[in-house]
C-alpha cells in the first residue's frame, strides 16, 4: 500500500447501494452490506480505480495520500 | 364493484370519456401531469381498434390530432403548460379550418417550467388568448374526476357539433385524484358527429354559409376534394384577399359559438337562491369553495356558489343576472386572478370583486377562503 | 362521518395501490373516497405518501389537512410527516422507526409490519397489505368483506393467497396486541 | 384550354399559380400530377398536404385532397392524416425552409418512423416567399437578404440528411432532369414506407436576381451541367466529378411501416375478441 | 437630407433603435411583415462588432436571444403572428429567468396564417397571455416610424433596467410605411445597462431580494458561476419545490415591475382637458384616431383621446382619472375588442365603452370612426 | 467528504443527486466533469446548457455556469450563448428525448452550422423524467408506458443522424466503458466545431424495469457485452459482430467553424473602418 | 404530322415568357416574341414534348389529335 | 396643404423608389411625408402600388385615400386603380394604356413615359424616374432641387447622368405638350 500511496474512501451519506461497483471491482473487494457499500478486503485492491470511475452517486474513490489506511466516511 | 364502477384518476377519467365519445386518434408527447392520458390512450386505443402516436414534440402532436380528425377520426391530444404554449400555432389553425379536435390541458405550476408537479390554475388566460389574432374556441373545466369523464364527452360533442377546438382545462388536482366514476352505458349519453355533406361533391362548398353557420364537414378521401388553409379563405375553402371574404369569415367562425350560448354555457350553481356573497370558481378551487360555502353557512353567513364549467366563452349574461342581487363577489383562483378581472369587467361598479389568489402549488383550502372572506366581512361591517 | 388517511412510507412500498384499495374497499361498502398522492421526483427518491378520504358524505376538498389516521413505515416518512396528525388520531408506524417522545396522537400502534411481510408471510413486497390488515384491525373504517374483495381485484393474479395472509397476519398483529 | 394532364389533376379555374415567371415550382408540381397521373391512383384517394411558402402554394392548385397547412409542419399533419386512414395516398409538398427548417424536426422523424408518405422538397435553395432570406440549403458563400456579406452557413444535403434519419426511399433529381423526378416520384409514392424525393428547383426572383446567376433559363443551364447521376460516380473520371452534385436514388430498402406495424397492434386484440 | 435624418420604414427604424440602445446580438427567422428587420440587421450588426444569426425557426431564435443575453449582448428577435406564437414558451423562461431581452412582434392579420400581409392588432392579449402562468410583461407599442426608434430604445432600457423580456408590439401599418426619422446623437438619449453584481463571486446570489427587487446579473463568463433555471428557484438561483419560495419569487417578479408604473407607463394625451367624448387608442388606430379627433372637434364636437404607448402593464388608474370626467369611451381597435375589454373592466358603471372594430386586413379609417361616433351621440341624444 | 474530482467540479452541497440509485447519469455527469479538470479548463469560463429530463437536471450540479433551460431547446441557447462570448467552453447536456425527439431540430441545425459546441448526449432509450415513454431512441420491440405492447418505432442512432447532419465530431461511448466517454468528451471540447458525443446510459427504475432487464449491474452488463468499438469492425469475424453496437469515433474532420467565419465578416469592417 | 398526330398548343394566357421551352427545343422551334411564347417553325418541331415537360406554367403542350394543325389559344 | 399620390405600375418598374423618392425630396423642402406600398403575393405578379402623401401639415392617417395625383404605367394597374381618384385629381398614364371614356379626373395627361425612357434615354428601367419629371411638371408639388437631390442620393452610383437625363426627358414630356 505504501507503493502507491492511494487509499480507498467511502461516503457513506451518498452510496445508494446500486451495486455496481461491486459487480465490477475486478478483485471482488467490495460487499453490499445493509444496503451501503462495504470494503470486505481491501488487501485484494489493486487500486484500479474503477470503482470510483463507474459509481454513479460518487460515493467511492482513490485518495492520494501518505500514510493513512483506507477508510469510510458515515 | 360494478363493471361500469370504476376508481379512478381524472386522467384515466378523460380517456374513458372520450373513448366514449368515440376518440379514435390520439397524438401526443408526455408531460406531467398529463402524461397518464398518453399512456393510458396507449393502452385502450388499439383495443378498441383506434390509434395511438407518441409524436416527437408537441407541435406535431397538435398538428397530427387535426390531420387525423381530418382523417376522419376523432382526435385528442394532451398536455401541460410548456406543451400547451407549443401548441397555440396549431390550435389557431384549428379553429380557422374549422377542424374538430380536443386538447387537453392539465394545468401546473408555472411560468415556465415552474413546478412541474404542482397544482395550478394559471393557464385560464391563455386557453382563450394563446394563439395570435381573434379567434373562437370553447374551454372546459371540471371539477371532479366523473365530471371529467363527462365534460370529456361534452368536449368532443362541441367540437363536432361547432367544429371547433374545444380545450379541456384541467388541474392537477383532478387530474390525479382517485374517485369514483360511474361509466354511462353506450347510448345512455349522446354522441354527436360532425355533419357530413349530403350534397353531389361537384356542389360541395367546404366553408358553406349555412343557417347553423357550421358547414359539413367531408373527411378527406370520402369522394369530396377540397381545399383546407390556414390562410383568410372563401366559403369554397381557397384563400381570399378580399376584406369581406375576412369579415365574413371571421363574423361566421365567432357567431357559431356566441349564437349558441345556451347549449355550450354549462355551470352549477349552489346555494345561490338567498346568497349575500357569491363565490365564482371553476376547477378544484370548486371543492374547497362548496366546502367554505357549506362552512359559512353554517356559521350564518349566507354564501352560495356559482362554478362554471365552461369558461370560454364566459357566461357574462347569466352573471350579471346574479349580480343585480350579489354585490360581494369572491372569486378564488390558483392564479394572480384570471377569472377574477373578466368577472370585474362585467359586474355593476356598485359591486366588490374579490380576488382568493394564490399561485405557488399549494391548493387554497376552505379555511384559507373563508378567512379571507370574514375579513372582508368584517371590515365592510365596520364601513 | 369524514376521515383522513395519510399512508406514508418510501416510493417502492406499494402505498399508493394501498391507498387505492381502500378506498376502492369503501366505495363498495358505497362510501364516497378519494384518493391521491404525491408526485414528481421527489416521489422517486425521498418519502411517499398516499392520502385517501372517506366518507358518508359527498367529499368536497379532496385533500387532507390534518389525519385521522397516519400510518409511516419509514423514519424518513415519520420525520417527514409525523408531526402532523389529528388530536385523537391514530398512528401507526413500523417497529423500525424511532419515536419522538412528544407524540401528538392519543392512539399509537408500533408494530413489525415489514418483518411480518418479510419473514411471516415470505415477502417484503407484502408489507402495504399487512398494513392494511392493521389498519382494518385498528380502525374498523371499512367492512372487511369489502377490502378483501378490493384487494383480490387490485393484486397480480396467482399472488391472492400471499396477500389474504398477509392481510390476515395485518389483523393479527393488532389482534395479539 | 389546357392539356388534358392539367386537366385532370388541377383546378383549372386557379391557375395561372401565382408563381413567377420561370419559377421552376411550377415544373415540379406538374411533374407530380404527371406521377399520379400515369400510376392511374384514385384521385378520391390522393391527399396533398403542405406547409407555407411558394412551395407549399402547390396544394391550392392541385385537384386532389389538398391541406395547406402551418410553416413547417406539413410532415405532422401527414403523418396524422395517413395513420387515421391508411388507404389515402399521401403526398406532402414542402420547400428547403419549410422541410429543413422549421420543419427538419418533422422531417428526420417521419424518415425515422419509416411512415408511409411521399415527401417531394421543392428545394431552391431560399425562402422564396418570404423575399430571398438564406435557408438550410443556401450553398456557403452565397448571397441572400439576410447573408448580405455571403453566407456563412453550411448548407444541409436533404438526401444525406433523410437518410441519416433512416428515411427508406431517398432520391434526387432537378427541374431539368424532369423525367427523373416523375421517376422518383411514382416509385417514392409506391414505395412502402417514408420517402424522400428532393426536387432541386430554380427561384429567378430571389435566388438567382441576389446571386448574380441570371435568368431561369441559365439557372436552369446551371443544373444541367452541375448535376451528375449517382449511377456515373465510380464510372466517370475524377476531374469530370469535381464541384459536380450527384442526383439519382440514394437509398431504396424495404423496412416495417409504421401503420402496418400498428396494426399488427390492433389485430392482437381483434383475434383475442374473436377467439 | 442630413446624415442623421433618415426616411426609413418601421421595421428600419426599430433596428436603428435597437442598435442606437446598444443591441449586439440578433437571432431571429424571417416571417412577414417582420423581415425587413431581420435583414437590416444582417447588414447592419456587424458594422457595430455585432451579431446576426438566422436560427433553424422562432423556438430556436428566442433561446438563442436569451443565450446571447446571458453571455453579455444586448439582444432581439423579431417575427410576426405564427412565430410568436412558436415563441410563447421561451418568453416565459425569459420572463422567470429575468433575463433582458425584446422580442419584436409585428402583428399582420390572424388568426393562423390568416392575411400575412395585412395590417392587425389582434395580438394585444396575446402579447400578455400567450405564454402558461402568470408572469411579469411589459409591451410597448409606437405609433409612427420615429416613435418607433424611441420605443426601440425604451424597449432595451425597460428590458435591462428590470430584467425582463419586453415585447415591442407592431402593426404592419407601421412596419412598413416609410416616414422621418431623426436619429438623436450618441449621449442623446440615456441608455441604461444591467445592473452588474459588485460583490465577490462568493457572496453573489443570481436572484437576490433587494431593495429595487431588481437582482444585479452578472454575464456568464465573468467570474460569477451560477445557475439559471425556469423552475421555481430561491434567490441562490437553485429549484426549489417551498411554496413560500415561489411565492416570494412570483410576487417579486410582479412588482418589481408593477411597483415602477411612473417609469413604465408611457402614454400621450391628445386635446384631453375639455374632451366630452374620448377615444383609447393605440399603435397605427393612433393615426386614424387623430385624425378623427380634428374632424370632430372641427365639426363641434369636442372629442380627446388617450394613446396607449405602453399597453401592458396597462394605465388603469390614468384611465380612472380619465373617466372620472369622461364617461363616453371609444375604443378603435384592429381587432374584435381587446383593449376595450381591458377599458370595460377598469370604467365606472356609468361609463359607456364602445368597441370600434375591424378585423379583415383593413385599417380603420377617421371616417369610419367618425361614422360610428356621429351614429352612437345621435342615439344617444334621442334618449 | 467527496474526492478533489468532485470537490473542484461539483456544487457538492447539492450532493447527492436525485438520480435514482443505479442511474448511468452520475457515471456521465463525472466523465465530463473529469474531461474538464483534465484539459485544465478555465473554469469560470466553462458553461453547462441543458434541456428538461433526469440527464438535463446535470446542470444544476456542476460548479460552472450553468443554465437549465427549457425542453429540447437547450441547443439553441448554447448557439446563442457561443456566438455572443465565444471565449465560453460552451458544453451541452441532453437526453434521448430532450436532444433527439422536441430537440431534433436543433440538433442537427448545430451540426450543420459546425458551431464549436460540444453536446453530450445522456442516451437511456427513455424518457426518465416523466416515467418511461418511449423515446426516439427505444429500441424497436422494447416496452414502455406508452409503448404497452412493444414500440413500433424505428430508433434513431443519434451518431448517424448528427453524421448525416454534418457534425465534425461525433462519437459513443457507454457508462461502462467511461474511460472511453472521458477521452471522447475531452477530444470534443478540444475539437473545433460542433461535436457530439453519444453517452449510453442505463434507467433501471424505468426502461429497466419496464424491460425486465434486471438491475442496473445487469444493464452495465448488457453494455460491456454489446458494445463493440468500431475500429473492431472490420477485424472481429462476422458472428461476433452479430446484434452488436458500434462504439468509438464515427467522424473527426475539420471544417471552418461557425462564429470564425462570422469574424471574418466583422473583420471586412473592422478593417474598412481602420483604412 | 399525320405520323404522330400530335399537335402542338400554346395556351398564351398562361405563358410567362420565361422562355425556357424556347432554350431548351432541342429544333429550335420557338420562340419569345411580344413578351410571348410564339412557334416559329413548327415545321422543325420532333413533337418531343420537352418543352411542355419544363414548362412551369403549363402554357405550352402537345395534344393527341386526328387531323387539325398546331395552334395557339389566344 | 396635404396632397395624395398613387404610383402604379407593375413589380419590377421602380414605383417604390419613385415613391421613395419623391417623398424624400419633400423632407428635403421641410414638408412632411409618408410613403407606403403595397405587399405580399400580389405584389410580386399582379398590379404594384406605391402611395406617397405630402404636407406642410402633420400626417396623421398614413394611407391614400383618394389620390390627388394617380400614375398608371399598365394598362392591369389602371384597370384596377383607375377609377379611384379625386374630382379634380391629375391623373398620368403611359401611352400604352388604354383609358376608358368616363375618366373621374379633370386633369389627364397620357404621355409615352415608358417608350421616353427606352428610346429617348435608352433604358426601359428609368421610366419611374421620367415619371417623377413628369409629375413634378405637372404638379410643381415638390422643388426641382430636392427632387433632383433625392433622385442623386438613391440611384446607383455611376447611373447619375442616365437618371438625371430621364429626369429632364420626363419634364419635356409635359413641357413640349
Ligand atoms: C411560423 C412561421 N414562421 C415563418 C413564416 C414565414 N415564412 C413563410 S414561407 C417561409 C419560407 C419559405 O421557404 P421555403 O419553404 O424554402 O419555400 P419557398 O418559398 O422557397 O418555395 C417563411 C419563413 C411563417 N409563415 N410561419
Ligand atoms: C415542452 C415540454 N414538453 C414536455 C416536457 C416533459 N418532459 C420533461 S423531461 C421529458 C423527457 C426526458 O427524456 P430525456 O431527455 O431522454 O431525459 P431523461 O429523463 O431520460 O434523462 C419530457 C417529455 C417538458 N418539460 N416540456
Ligand atoms: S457504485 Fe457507488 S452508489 Fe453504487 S454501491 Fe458502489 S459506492 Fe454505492
Ligand atoms: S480500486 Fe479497483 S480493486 Fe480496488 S475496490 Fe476499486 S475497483 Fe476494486
Ligand atoms: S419568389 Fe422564387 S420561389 Fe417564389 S414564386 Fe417567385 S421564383 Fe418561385
Ligand atoms: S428515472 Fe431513470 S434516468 Fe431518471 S434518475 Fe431514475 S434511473 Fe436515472
Ligand atoms: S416555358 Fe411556358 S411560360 Fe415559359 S415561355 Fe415557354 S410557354 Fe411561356
Ligand atoms: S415538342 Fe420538342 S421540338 Fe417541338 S417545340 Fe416542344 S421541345 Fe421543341
Ligand atoms: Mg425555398
Ligand atoms: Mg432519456
Amino acid at each position: 500500500m505504501a507503493l502507491d500511496k492511494k487509499k480507498l474512501v467511502i461516503n457513506s451519506n451518498w452510496c445508494k447501494a446500486c451495486g455496481i461497483c461491486v459487480a465490477f471491482c475486478p478483485k471482488n473487494v467490495l460487499e453490499i452490506r445493509d444496503n451501503l457499500v462495504n470494503i470486505k478486503n481491501i488487501q485484494n485492491c489493486i487500486k484500479c480505480g474503477l470503482c470510483e470511475l463507474r459509481c454513479p452517486d460518487y460515493a467511492i474513490y482513490l485518495e492520494d495520500t501518505l500514510c493513512e489506511g483506507d477508510k469510510i466516511h458515515a | 364493484m360494478h363493471d361500469n364502477v370504476k376508481f379512478l384518476q381524472g386522467n384515466e377519467a378523460c380517456v374513458h370519456g372520450a373513448i366514449y365519445a368515440g376518440m379514435r386518434f390520439f397524438a401526443g408527447y408526455p408531460i406531467t401531469p398529463s402524461t397518464e392520458i398518453a399512456e393510458l390512450s396507449s393502452a385502450l386505443l388499439p383495443r378498441v381498434g383506434g390509434k395511438f402516436i407518441q409524436m416527437e414534440d408537441e407541435i406535431a402532436s397538435m398538428a397530427a390530432v387535426i390531420g387525423g380528425s381530418l382523417g376522419g377520426l376523432k382526435s385528442m391530444t394532451a398536455t401541460s403548460g410548456p406543451g400547451f404554449s407549443l401548441k397555440q400555432e396549431n390550435i389557431g389553425y384549428a379553429s380557422i379550418t374549422e377542424i374538430p379536435c380536443v386538447i387537453v390541458n392539465v394545468q401546473r405550476g408555472g411560468p415556465s417550467t415552474g413546478l412541474p408537479t404542482s397544482p395550478s390554475q394559471g393557464d385560464v388566460m391563455q386557453a382563450k388568448w394563446g394563439t395570435h389574432g381573434d379567434h373562437p374556441i370553447i374551454v372546459l373545466s371540471p371539477t371532479s374526476v366523473s365530471e371529467t369523464f363527462y365534460l370529456t364527452v361534452k368536449a368532443f360533442n362541441f367540437a363536432e357539433k361547432y367544429r371547433t377546438p374545444v380545450i379541456l382545462l384541467l388541474d392537477e388536482v383532478i387530474a390525479h385524484m382517485r374517485e369514483k366514476v360511474e361509466i354511462p352505458e353506450n347510448g345512455e349519453i349522446e354522441i354527436i358527429n360532425r355533419k357530413k355533406p349530403t350534397c353531389i361533391p361537384e356542389e360541395y362548398k367546404a366553408y358553406e354559409y349555412t343557417d347553423d353557420l357550421v358547414p359539413a364537414m367531408a373527411n378527406f378521401g370520402e369522394g369530396y376534394r377540397y381545399n383546407v388553409t390556414g390562410l383568410i379563405h372563401d366559403e369554397t375553402g381557397f384563400p381570399t384577399n378580399s376584406t369581406k371574404e375576412a369579415e365574413k369569415l371571421l363574423n361566421r367562425l365567432m357567431s357559431k359559438i356566441n349564437n349558441n350560448l345556451d347549449d355550450i354555457l354549462i355551470y352549477e350553481e349552489y346555494l345561490i337562491d338567498d346568497a349575500e356573497i357569491l363565490f365564482i370558481t371553476f376547477g378544484c378551487m370548486a371543492r374547497s369553495t362548496k366546502e367554505s360555502v357549506n362552512i359559512l353557512r353554517e356559521q350564518g353567513i349566507n354564501a352560495g356558489m356559482f362554478v362554471l364549467k365552461t369558461i370560454w366563452p364566459f357566461p357574462e349574461e347569466k352573471i350579471k343576472i346574479l349580480n343585480k342581487k350579489i354585490k360581494n363577489i369572491f372569486v378564488p383562483e390558483m392564479n394572480l386572478g384570471q377569472i377574477r378581472i373578466e368577472v370585474e369587467r362585467i359586474v355593476d361598479k356598485d359591486s366588490c370583486v374579490y380576488g382568493i389568489n394564490k399561485a405557488n402549488g399549494e391548493i387554497i383550502t376552505p379555511e384559507e377562503i373563508n378567512d379571507y372572506v370574514k375579513g372582508v366581512l368584517q371590515c365592510l361591517a365596520k364601513l | 362521518m369524514k376521515r383522513e388517511i395519510r399512508l406514508t412510507g418510501s416510493g417502492g412500498q406499494g402505498l399508493i395501490l394501498a391507498g387505492i384499495i381502500l378506498a376502492e374497499s369503501a366505495i363498495m361498502s358505497s362510501i364516497n373516497a378519494i384518493q391521491s398522492q404525491s408526485y414528481g421526483p421527489e416521489a422517486r427518491g425521498g418519502a411517499s405518501k398516499s392520502e385517501v378520504i372517506i366518507s358518508d358524505e359527498e367529499i368536497n376538498f379532496p385533500k387532507v389537512i390534518c389525519p385521522d389516521l397516519l400510518l409511516c413505515l419509514t423514519q424518513k416518512a415519520y420525520d417527514q410527516y409525523g408531526k402532523n396528525i389529528k388530536k385523537n388520531g391514530i398512528l401507526i408506524v413500523d417497529s423500525s422507526v424511532n419515536i419522538s417522545n412528544n407524540i401528538s396522537a392519543n392512539n399509537f400502534y408500533k408494530i413489525p409490519i415489514i418483518k411480518t411481510a418479510k419473514e411471516k408471510v415470505g415477502r417484503e413486497m407484502v408489507a402495504n397489505i399487512v398494513a392494511l390488515g392493521a389498519i382494518k384491525e385498528v380502525t374498523q373504517m371499512v367492512n372487511t368483506e369489502s377490502l378483501k374483495n378490493a384487494i383480490l381485484a387490485r393484486v397480480p393474479q396467482g399472488s391472492e393467497d400471499l396477500n389474504m395472509k398477509a392481510f390476515d397476519e395485518g389483523q393479527l398483529l393488532i389482534k395479539n396486541m | 384550354m389546357p392539356s388534358k394532364i392539367i386537366e385532370n389533376n388541377f383546378r383549372i379555374q386557379r391557375l395561372p399559380h401565382i408563381w413567377c415567371s420561370g419559377c421552376g415550382h411550377g415544373i415540379l408540381m406538374r411533374a407530380i400530377a404527371v406521377s399520379i397521373e400515369e400510376l392511374n391512383l384514385d384521385k378520391e384517394k390522393v391527399c396533398i398536404v403542405s406547409g407555407i411558402g411558394c412551395s407549399s402554394r402547390a396544394a391550392g392548385y392541385m385537384n386532389f385532397n389538398t391541406l395547406h397547412t402551418t410553416h413547417g409542419r406539413a410532415i405532422a399533419f401527414a403523418t396524422g392524416l395517413k395513420f387515421s386512414n391508411p388507404e389515402l395516398t399521401v403526398i406532402v409538398i414542402s420547400g428547403d425552409g419549410d422541410a429543413s427548417a422549421i420543419g427538419g424536426n418533422h422531417l428526420i422523424h417521419a424518415c425515422r418512423r419509416n411512415i408511409d408518405i411521399t415527401t417531394v422538397v421543392f428545394n431552391n435553395n431560399i425562402y422564396g416567399m418570404t423575399g430571398g432570406q438564406y435557408s438550410p440549403t443556401t450553398p456557403t458563400k452565397d448571397r441572400a437578404t439576410t447573408a448580405p456579406y455571403g453566407n456563412i452557413d453550411k448548407p444541409f444535403d436533404i438526401c444525406n440528411l433523410a437518410s441519416g434519419a433512416g428515411a427508406t426511399y431517398v432520391a434526387r433529381a432537378t427541374v431539368y432532369h424532369v423525367k427523373k423526378m416523375i421517376e422518383y416520384v411514382k416509385k417514392g409514392i409506391m414505395h412502402k414506407g417514408f420517402s424522400l424525393i428532393e426536387g432541386v428547383s430554380i427561384c429567378p426572383t430571389y435566388y438567382g436576381r441576389k446571386n448574380k446567376k441570371g435568368s431561369s433559363v441559365d439557372l436552369m443551364n446551371y443544373l444541367k451541367d452541375n448535376f451528375v447521376d449517382i449511377k456515373l460516380k465510380d464510372k466517370l473520371p475524377k476531374d469530370k466529378l469535381n464541384g459536380k452534385i450527384f442526383m439519382g436514388e440514394f437509398k431504396n430498402t424495404r423496412e416495417p411501416e409504421y401503420v402496418d406495424e400498428y396494426f399488427k397492434i390492433i389485430d392482437l386484440f381483434k383475434k383475442e375478441r374473436l377467439v
